[in-house]
């Protein structure tokens, strides 16, 4: 088929963002009722306590740290892809990559209310920022939480820069196509670009830099989120191994989730034009690829608490794999092992069906993962007085899912009013029009 | 950039300097001394003043106790028997000495209850009660504003650094501070020693 | 800027006929040139960009992760040393941790200080559009707009003309 | 002024418990009117007086803060405990501030009990005891105490005297009758001597819980520890003979399971290979005629070879010691077990030596259970009018069902209690005149002879409530229409009567006798001659089916006869074998439990000729195959539900299953006395169990050391364990480094140190949900680790408690500083800046941080128990032991006072201060004279988890198994 037009692009961005129709609403409403309830879960949480919550001794730590680390695993695909693969300058990221980073930022600010809702005594959470107060304190710099206090606040930072920077350039087209007080709100957030030359000689540099920059924060941030665990003494958190394996996982999530906004985004908005069959095989791909990596470092994972030769460490390994928790740790390795597997068929990379499914399969397995680490660790610790089954409770699966609905929510929101397709890189994918078609055309 | 914006640049600047230096100036303001409104209207600066009584005459308990504790209402009669018995605030305490009742002195200097704060070991190392009561003995009716205000951390948060209000953590530990950098003295600085 | 000037715009449907014209208007020693693109497009860059240093959106980035690293380094221990609590039996000033934090501040400090070069030197934010500019450029038209003294005109609308601009407007 | 005036005044004042968080400023502050010399607000005054939870008596100081009394501990001085003080005695201040206490006088009117008047209440009382001594039938009226041997005992006395009364029963469900019959068989004297442990080399029991319940079991948990915990290379053996392993018998070198019932023929058999081992007098031998060693064994399932080693081991101990007790030695046969056990130490020629006849003990004066029977029949057959019941009686509960005293009571005109909290008897009775708790009260009791303590009001009454000897007086006056000065009660008050009967004993030193808490003297052991006679030995007599189980209904340690049941730290701190907290169970057999299908926390429907109860089972590995265990004295308090658990059961305690078998000889009651049969009902109603299994996964917790090698160490002293290598520069201590040692040889797992912190850092409750899933929140708990054989374990008792390591995992990880190390090498938690991430719950290797999961209530009026120097925690805040800082801070200070530094021992923490074994040691580890240095560096000295390099403050000494004697 013909590649679309420069003026195609515009007006097929512009129609995804004409007023929605009931269905988008009903999903809304939907989205909204869950969430409620989630914010009434944490109501009673601060009223009567953290024991609302199925936490006790020895898991301290429950469902409430495994989705934080679940959610920001998914907030990694958006700035990898964004950053990582600009550099790379893989032109595939494209059409997906305005989705993408919302989806990090989306991610990020619901990953950001877990430590909240964890925290004992959330009303002093103040307490880890490093702020001159009356009474001469300062955080403990030495935790690994104040680490992740940065690493999170300066991740979102970014993100969030990097992302309206993108923007920039397609809302001065969004402005010098739409009228009225549409056009009013577009042309004060377009900072009145006009795409001249000097503009885009600095936005491209500065573009380069922040992706420059982001680069290496994507792969800190969730090493620092390992460390919560590496840092710490519990038989089968205390390792090495972490920072690597965390990483992974997160990209290995975060594409799983791309692919689950995308899909639907492509088949609503009719977007096949832009996101076609080679982004879904390179999605698919990545996916595969993680996963194996994946795959190998619980390998390892094992191994090393095998080959340390220590008892503790063994036992804890042991009874994971076979007693209470073990149906949890099956349904992870199915699901991060197993299930990509199908992307070695070409049919299976370029099938919306397959891939949706791996992905959700994916997105469990990965929430599991998470699950794993921590739950059955502390559960058989270095004391065996205090070995113990933690049962999740109505309010800990109540914000789970509400925070879910959450995310969701802010998604719904975004897609009618931001282009979710960047048009100007979109654009620069393009074949740039020419008169006498013998010369250019190589892209 | 036109003359204009050059100008404007400038007022703005000069404003956030202006505003800087009232509210800083402001915000070191000494804690002001509100009256509070007691049974009977007790003028310290008669005893301290003009009768020259020993705090710790009244206030018996603090060199012994953790609390600087009040005078038995015996106590007071124990002069006013006599002493300016016939003024109507001392008919009061009469009265109460009658009725073998309490006086219910309103409550001024409180210290959040999970900080330890020890009278007698502040006797001992030889504090002067005004240190940290302020100019008691100048008040005719007993008064303090005290305890971290909010305003007072705001302000540190945009990076002002107030002084510290009485009786507020920053300002016990400036003491505490002082004291070891001065003296022999070890004035604790531990935190479990006042929050335990 | 100089005090007056005519500023000639003409508007092009394609890349070629663009980079012809500025090609034209540079061999003809028009130097005030801008040119309005919807897409960042490197034939017309490599015209454009030929006779001009490099952003220095860099230098606004080096001076903010260094200010970054810094004190990040200097809250850490400074306020570590404010009542230096032990913990784990570790020092004061343990650094390893401390690098984690300085590396987050770098990042962080880099990042707002490139987003302030940026604005700073591309002329952001915008208050009112240039003359010059045209709708149509942030879609599928590129324009070229030339600065010169009154009177030379009439080369310029030729030069653009014969490049194959869709359109020759004065403003 | 009095206390009263002074208590309400000083609580007003701000100086109360505190909150994290800043709620709840008071609005007023109160002087006093008249200055109490006696109180210093904010300054701590001791008050001695006497424990009377149980009758062992032991010597108490209560610490009252600002008028309130807010911690108990033992009384140095006293001979009695020697200031140690046991679970329940630490529990007893839940008594005083009991939230269920009676606000005041009560009359029944129908169904329930209406506030009354003292007048209108007493009233009733005189006119009633008025109309029948008027009609001359003063025999219709009965008077029932606790063990009173003191004033109170002699002034009820005199008032049943001169009302013309029936004699003052004295009712203790435990009235160790057997051993006084035996006594007075063997010996010819019905008197409980007094037994020396520390002097015995081989303690040989016989079911004698003396750990737990038995006669004095703080002052012989003490003696024990001092000739059973491992000293310079001496340590005495402990053999114990019992069914089930109690409490006791995990703590015997030797537990020997027996058969129920059959204890007196393995003494005697014991008995028989000593002489013929002729390690013993043979003037004993025709004691031994009738038995037959090898039928013994069959019978008792005590293999012969283990008889013989027993033999041996006794034989040859100069002096050994060997005690009966217990259910197990109250069957029909109580007596004979007894007399057979009397006849052992005779022989071994212990008696004199560790067995003293002469400071006998106050058991003897219990009324014998033959009379408490009479009066249960005259009641029941309608000639009692009035029963008078004193406090810390309560029979419907306590007393065997097969008495049938509640349909007794029903039958009596006018009950009158003076019991201070709702109980099964106070639902039935008519008229309740609420006695003040002995904390409030004056008094005395001699626990046994030549000792006798006193006891004074530690602080005001915390309700309306009036001395029994008050009432009495008043009652008596009225009824014979005298007045005061006058007549046979002619004393003012209860106070004054007590003064004048102590005049002659103390002449005048009545100040230095009450600050001392009683006085004491030597008394001279009396000579007794053995009657050495035949004794028919047989096992005890069952009732019930032959297939059934037989019943031991033990007495529990934490709750004695019932009594201590009502308190809520007693509920909440977990039986040590067991680990439960909260609930009762049944304590089923493993191979029953098999063959039944049952599995722990299955409620079993138990079934005896006289009742039935259904009760979760607790399924043993350990208890003897024809037996079933039940504690007794199991129940709630009303204000414990639903708050702390879901509903009260029906019936909870075995004494409803009980007939009335009694011991021939004696005419004790028989607790061991039926079989009772199991049925599963399908329910469940699972059990809170504290620790999660007793298997210690070979990671060397508690750690043993064998005695021969102990005794090598000892000598030659240990190879010098490698430094820790590290890093970083050493931690310096510029003051003090505080520092722990536990002797896990000591440790006999009483839990008074569980209950003594709780009292002391205001600990709250849980709850049994909470505490069966993992949030309960005692800062010390006692671990039981089980080694060997699951029928024959060795048990371990680790006292648990944060470690305050050197190198903490939990400090670096908390974010906001909370948790740091202070510079005298405590692990200090700081509440108030605490945020809750409870990271440092999870880092923690030993798990001993405790987290405030709701915000836990303290029920008026327990909240004015609570100490004034410990924070009270607020929720969302991670909490743990602070080895005490506030008796730090205070110790220090007073050392500043005097111008000198702490010395060792000035500062106890609350768990050392009650330990009855003494197995806990504090002090600054930078003193090498200190010890708690020294132990630190004992050959015996490990740290728990050593391999983490945690560098833990806390040392502790392993203890020290003995090869089979």
């Amino acid at each position: 088929m013909r590649p679309p037009t420069f003026a195609d692009v515009n007006r097929d961005v512009l129609r995804t963002l004409e007023p929605p129709g009931n269905r988008y609403f009903a999903w809304m409403c939907v989205v909204a009722l869950i969430l409620s309830a989630g914010i009434l879960f944490w109501a009673g949480q601060v009223w009567w306590g953290i024991g609302m919550a199925g936490k006790r001794v020895p898991q301290m730590w429950a469902l409430y740290i495994t989705t934080f680390v679940f959610w920001i695993g998914i907030g990694h695909a958006g700035t990898l892809i964004s950053a990582v693969l600009y550099l790379f300058r893989a032109r595939w990221r494209t059409s997906i990559y305005r989705a993408a980073e919302a989806m990090t930022i989306f991610a990020v600010m619901t990953a950001g209310l877990f430590p909240l809702i964890h925290a004992g005594r959330m009303w002093f959470a103040y307490f880890l920022l490093p702020y001159p107060n009356q009474r001469y304190l300062w955080p403990n710099f030495r935790s690994p939480l104040v680490w992740d206090v940065f690493a999170i606040s300066t991740y979102f930072s970014i993100s969030t820069v990097f992302f309206i920077v993108g923007l920039v350039p397609d809302v001065a087209a969004l402005r010098d196509a739409s009228t009225g007080w549409r056009r009013r709100i577009y042309a004060m957030l377009a900072l009145g670009w006009e795409g001249s030359d000097t503009q885009w000689r600095h936005y491209r540099r500065a573009y380069g830099l922040f992706a420059a920059l982001a680069t290496p924060l994507v792969l800190s941030v969730h090493s620092v989120v390992s460390w919560d665990f590496a840092m710490a003494l519990v038989p089968g958190w205390h390792s090495t191994l972490f920072a690597p394996f965390f990483v992974d996982g997160a990209i290995f999530s975060g594409f799983a989730m791309v692919a689950v906004l995308v899909l639907p985004m492509r088949h609503f908005f009719g977007l096949h034009a832009y996101i076609q069959d080679r982004h879904l095989d390179a999605i698919s791909k990545l996916i595969l690829v993680t996963g194996l990596v994946l795959t190998y470092f619980y390998v390892c994972e094992i191994f090393t608490s095998l080959y340390s030769g220590d008892h503790i460490e063994k036992a804890s390994l042991f009874w994971k794999v076979t007693k209470t928790y073990a149906w949890a740790l099956w349904l992870m390795y199915f699901c991060n092992c197993v299930a990509p597997l199908v992307f070695f068929v070409r049919k299976a990379r370029t099938n919306p069906v397959v891939i949706y499914v791996v992905s959700i399969l994916v997105l469990i397995g990965m929430w599991f993962e998470r699950f794993n680490i921590i739950v059955p660790s502390l559960g058989h610790g270095f004391y065996p007085y205090a070995w113990g089954i933690f049962v999740p409770s109505a309010t800990d699966t109540g914000i789970l899912i509400g925070s879910f609905a959450w995310f969701f929510l802010l998604f719904l929101g975004f897609i009618k009013v931001m282009p979710s397709l960047s048009i100007v890189e979109v654009k620069e994918t393009l074949p740039p029009p020419m008169r006498d078609k013998g010369h250019g055309g190589q892209h | 950039m036109g003359a204009k914006a050059g100008v404007g640049a400038l007022g703005a600047v000069l404003l956030a300097v202006l505003i800087f230096a009232a509210v800083s100036s402001w915000s070191r303001q000494p804690a002001v001394a509100t009256p509070s409104v007691q049974p009977i209207n007790f003028p310290h600066v008669v005893h301290v003043e003009t009768y020259k009584i020993d705090c710790q005459y009244c206030h018996s308990d603090a060199r012994r106790s953790e609390y600087a504790g009040l005078p038995s209402v015996e106590r007071c009669m124990g002069c006013h028997r006599i002493t300016a018995a016939q003024l109507p605030e001392i008919k009061k305490l009469a009265e109460y000495y009658a009725k073998k009742e309490p006086i219910p002195w309103v409550r001024v200097n409180k210290l959040p209850e999970f900080t330890y704060f020890p009278h007698k070991a502040h006797v001992r190392a030889k504090v002067k009660c005004q240190t940290c009561h302020g100019e008691v003995e100048k008040m005719t009716t007993f008064g303090a504003v005290t305890g971290p205000r909010p305003v007072n951390d705001l302000l540190n948060l945009v990076g002002f650094r107030p002084v510290p209000p009485p009786l507020s953590m920053g300002w016990c530990v400036d003491c505490h501070r002082e004291q070891n950098a001065r003296e022999k003295t070890k004035a604790p600085l531990d935190c479990v020693m006042c929050h335990h | 800027m100089v005090g007056s000037t005519e500023t000639i715009v003409g508007v092009f449907a394609h890349v070629d006929t663009t980079v012809r014209a500025l090609e034209e208007l540079k061999a003809k020693g028009y130097h005030d040139l801008t040119v309005y693109t919807p897409v960042p497009v490197h034939e017309i860059e490599d015209v454009v960009e030929r006779d001009r240093p490099v952003s220095r959106v860099r230098l606004f980035t080096l001076l903010g992760g260094l200010t970054g690293a810094f004190s990040g380094f200097m809250l850490t221990i400074w306020s570590a040393m404010q009542w230096n609590l032990v913990t784990g039996g570790k020092p004061i000033a343990s650094i390893p941790p401390f690098v984690v934090i300085a590396f987050e501040l770098t990042i962080l400090f880099g990042g707002i200080a490139t987003l302030i070069g940026m604005v700073v030197l591309g002329r952001l934010p915008k208050l009112r559009p240039s003359p010059a500019f045209d709708p149509r450029f942030t879609r599928d038209r590129f324009g070229v707009a030339v600065h010169c003294v009154p009177g030379r005109g009439g080369s310029v609308r030729e030069i653009l003309g014969a490049a194959g601009a869709e359109e020759v407007k004065t403003v | 002024m009095n206390r009263r005036d002074f208590f309400k005044i000083v609580t007003a004042t701000g100086a109360a418990a505190a909150t994290a968080g800043c709620q709840g400023a008071s609005e007023q502050i109160l002087p006093l009117v008249v200055p109490n010399e006696q109180l210093v607000p904010g300054v701590a005054s001791w008050f001695a007086t006497v424990c009377r939870e149980c009758p062992a008596g032991c010597g108490v100081l209560a610490r009252n803060r600002d008028g309130r009394v807010v911690k108990l501990e033992g009384n140095p001085d006293h001979p009695v405990g020697q200031g140690a003080l046991c679970v329940r005695g630490q529990a007893a201040l839940q008594g005083l501030y009991h939230p269920d206490r009676f606000p005041g006088p009560l009359v029944r009117e129908g169904a329930g009990l209406k506030p009354a008047t003292w007048e209108n209440a007493q009233k009733i009382l005189v006119d009633r005891l008025g109309a029948l001594r008027g009609g001359g039938r003063g025999r219709a009226v009965a008077l029932v105490t606790q063990l009173e041997n003191g004033s109170l005992g002699a002034l009820a006395d005199t008032w049943a005297r001169a009302l013309g009364t029936r004699a003052r029963v004295t009712l203790e469900p435990f009235g160790y009758e057997a051993i006084r019959a035996a006594n007075r068989i063997t010996f010819g004297r019905a008197a409980v001597p007094h037994y020396a442990f520390e002097e015995a080399r081989v303690v040989l029991s016989f079911g004698a819980d003396f750990v737990e319940t038995w006669l004095s079991p703080v002052a012989y948990t003490r003696a024990f520890a001092r000739m059973h915990t491992f000293r310079d290379g001496r340590a005495g053996t402990f053999i114990h003979v019992e069914p089930r392993q109690s409490l006791t018998a995990a703590n015997a070198d030797e537990w020997i399971r027996n058969a129920p019932g059959t204890e007196g023929l393995v003494a005697l058999a014991i008995l028989k290979l000593m002489l013929e081992d002729g390690l013993v007098d043979r003037r004993f031998a025709d004691a031994v005629v009738g038995i037959d060693v090898k039928k013994v064994a069959a019978g008792s399932g005590v293999d012969e070879a283990t008889l013989r080693h027993v033999a041996k081991a006794f034989g040859h101990a100069r002096p050994g010691l060997a005690i009966g007790g217990g259910v197990a030695v109250s069957g029909s046969n109580a007596t004979r077990t007894q007399v057979a056990i009397n006849l052992l130490n005779a022989a071994a020629g212990n008696v004199g030596r560790t067995i003293r006849f002469g400071p006998d003990a106050a058991w003897g004066k219990v009324t014998p259970y033959a009379e408490v029977a009479d009066l249960v029949e005259a009641m029941a057959r309608g000639e009692i009018e009035v029963l008078l019941l004193g406090q810390g009686v309560n029979p419907v509960h306590a007393l065997p069902a097969g008495l049938k005293f509640a349909a007794a009571v029903r039958k009596v005109g006018l009950v009158v209690s003076f019991a201070t909290q709702p109980d099964e008897t106070t639902a039935l009775a008519h008229v309740v005149l609420p006695d003040t708790h002995w904390l409030e009260a004056w008094g005395d009791f001699s626990p046994r002879e030549g000792v006798t303590g006193l006891l004074q009001p530690t602080m005001a009454p915390v309700r309306d409530a009036r001395q029994t000897g008050d009432v009495l007086l008043g009652v008596g006056r009225a009824v014979l229409g005298s007045e005061e000065g006058k007549g046979p009660l002619p004393w003012a008050s209860f106070e004054q009567y007590l003064k004048a009967a102590w005049e002659p004993a103390v002449r005048g030193e009545w100040a230095g006798a009450l600050r001392q808490g009683g006085v004491w003297r030597e008394v001279a052991p009396v000579a007794v001659q053995a009657k050495a006679g035949p004794v028919e030995a047989g096992a005890a007599a069952l009732e019930g089916d032959a297939s059934g189980f037989a019943l031991l209904p033990y007495p529990s340690l934490r709750f004695y006869d019932g009594r201590g049941a009502s308190h809520a730290w007693l509920q909440e701190s977990p039986d040590t074998m067991t680990q439960a907290v909260w609930d009762a169970w049944v304590e089923v057999p493993a191979e029953a439990a098999t063959r039944l299908g049952v599995a722990t926390g299955d409620v079993l429907r138990v079934t005896s000729p006289h009742g039935a109860i259904e009760l979760p089972a607790y399924v043993s590995a350990t208890l003897h195959p024809t037996a079933v265990a039940i504690p007794l004295g199991h129940r709630y308090a009303p204000y414990h539900v639903p708050r702390y658990v879901a509903a009260a059961p029906t019936a909870m305690t075995p004494a409803a299953l009980l007939g009335p078998a009694r011991d021939a000889a004696s005419g004790g009651a028989a607790w061991l006395g039926v079989r009772v049969t199991l049925a599963k009902t399908g329910a469940r109603r699972p059990l809170a169990i504290l620790q999660a299994t007793h298997d210690q996964d070979h990671r060397e917790l508690a750690q043993h050391v064998d005695l021969r090698a102990a005794r090598e160490q000892a000598l030659r002293g240990r190879a010098a364990p490698h430094e820790p290598i590290s890093m970083y520069a050493d931690h310096v201590y510029p003051g003090y480094h505080w520092g722990l040692a536990i002797d896990v040889d000591a440790c006999v797992g009483c839990q008074a140190c569980v209950v003594a912190c709780q009292a002391e850092n205001n600990v709250p409750v849980a709850g049994k949900a909470s505490a069966a899933y993992g949030r309960q929140l005692h800062w010390i708990r006692i671990e039981r680790w089980a080694e060997g054989p699951a029928a024959q374990p060795t048990n371990t008792f680790l006292p648990m408690l944060c470690q305050h390591c050197e190198v903490a995992p939990c400090e670096p990880v908390c974010p906001v500083f909370a948790a740091y190390r202070t510079e005298e090498g405590l692990n200090g938690q700081v509440y108030n800046r605490c945020v809750g991430t409870r990271y440092c719950g999870n880092n923690c290797p030993y798990h001993v941080r405790r987290f405030n999961w709701f915000q836990y209530e303290f029920p008026a009026p327990l909240e004015v128990q609570l100490n004034p120097d410990v924070t009270v925690r607020q929720l969302g805040i991670m909490e743990k032991c602070t080895m005490c800082i506030q008796r730090i801070i205070a110790g220090k200070d007073h050392a500043r006072d005097e111008k000198r530094t702490v010395r060792d021992g000035d500062i106890l923490t609350a768990c050392q201060q009650t330990c009855p074994t003494q197995a806990i040691t504090f002090g600054d580890l930078k003193g090498e004279k200190n010890a708690v240095s020294a132990l630190r560096h004992s050959p015996r000295a490990y740290t728990v988890l050593e391999e983490l390099g945690t560098r833990p403050g806390v040392t502790y000494l392993k203890k020290v198994v003995r090869e089979h004697a």
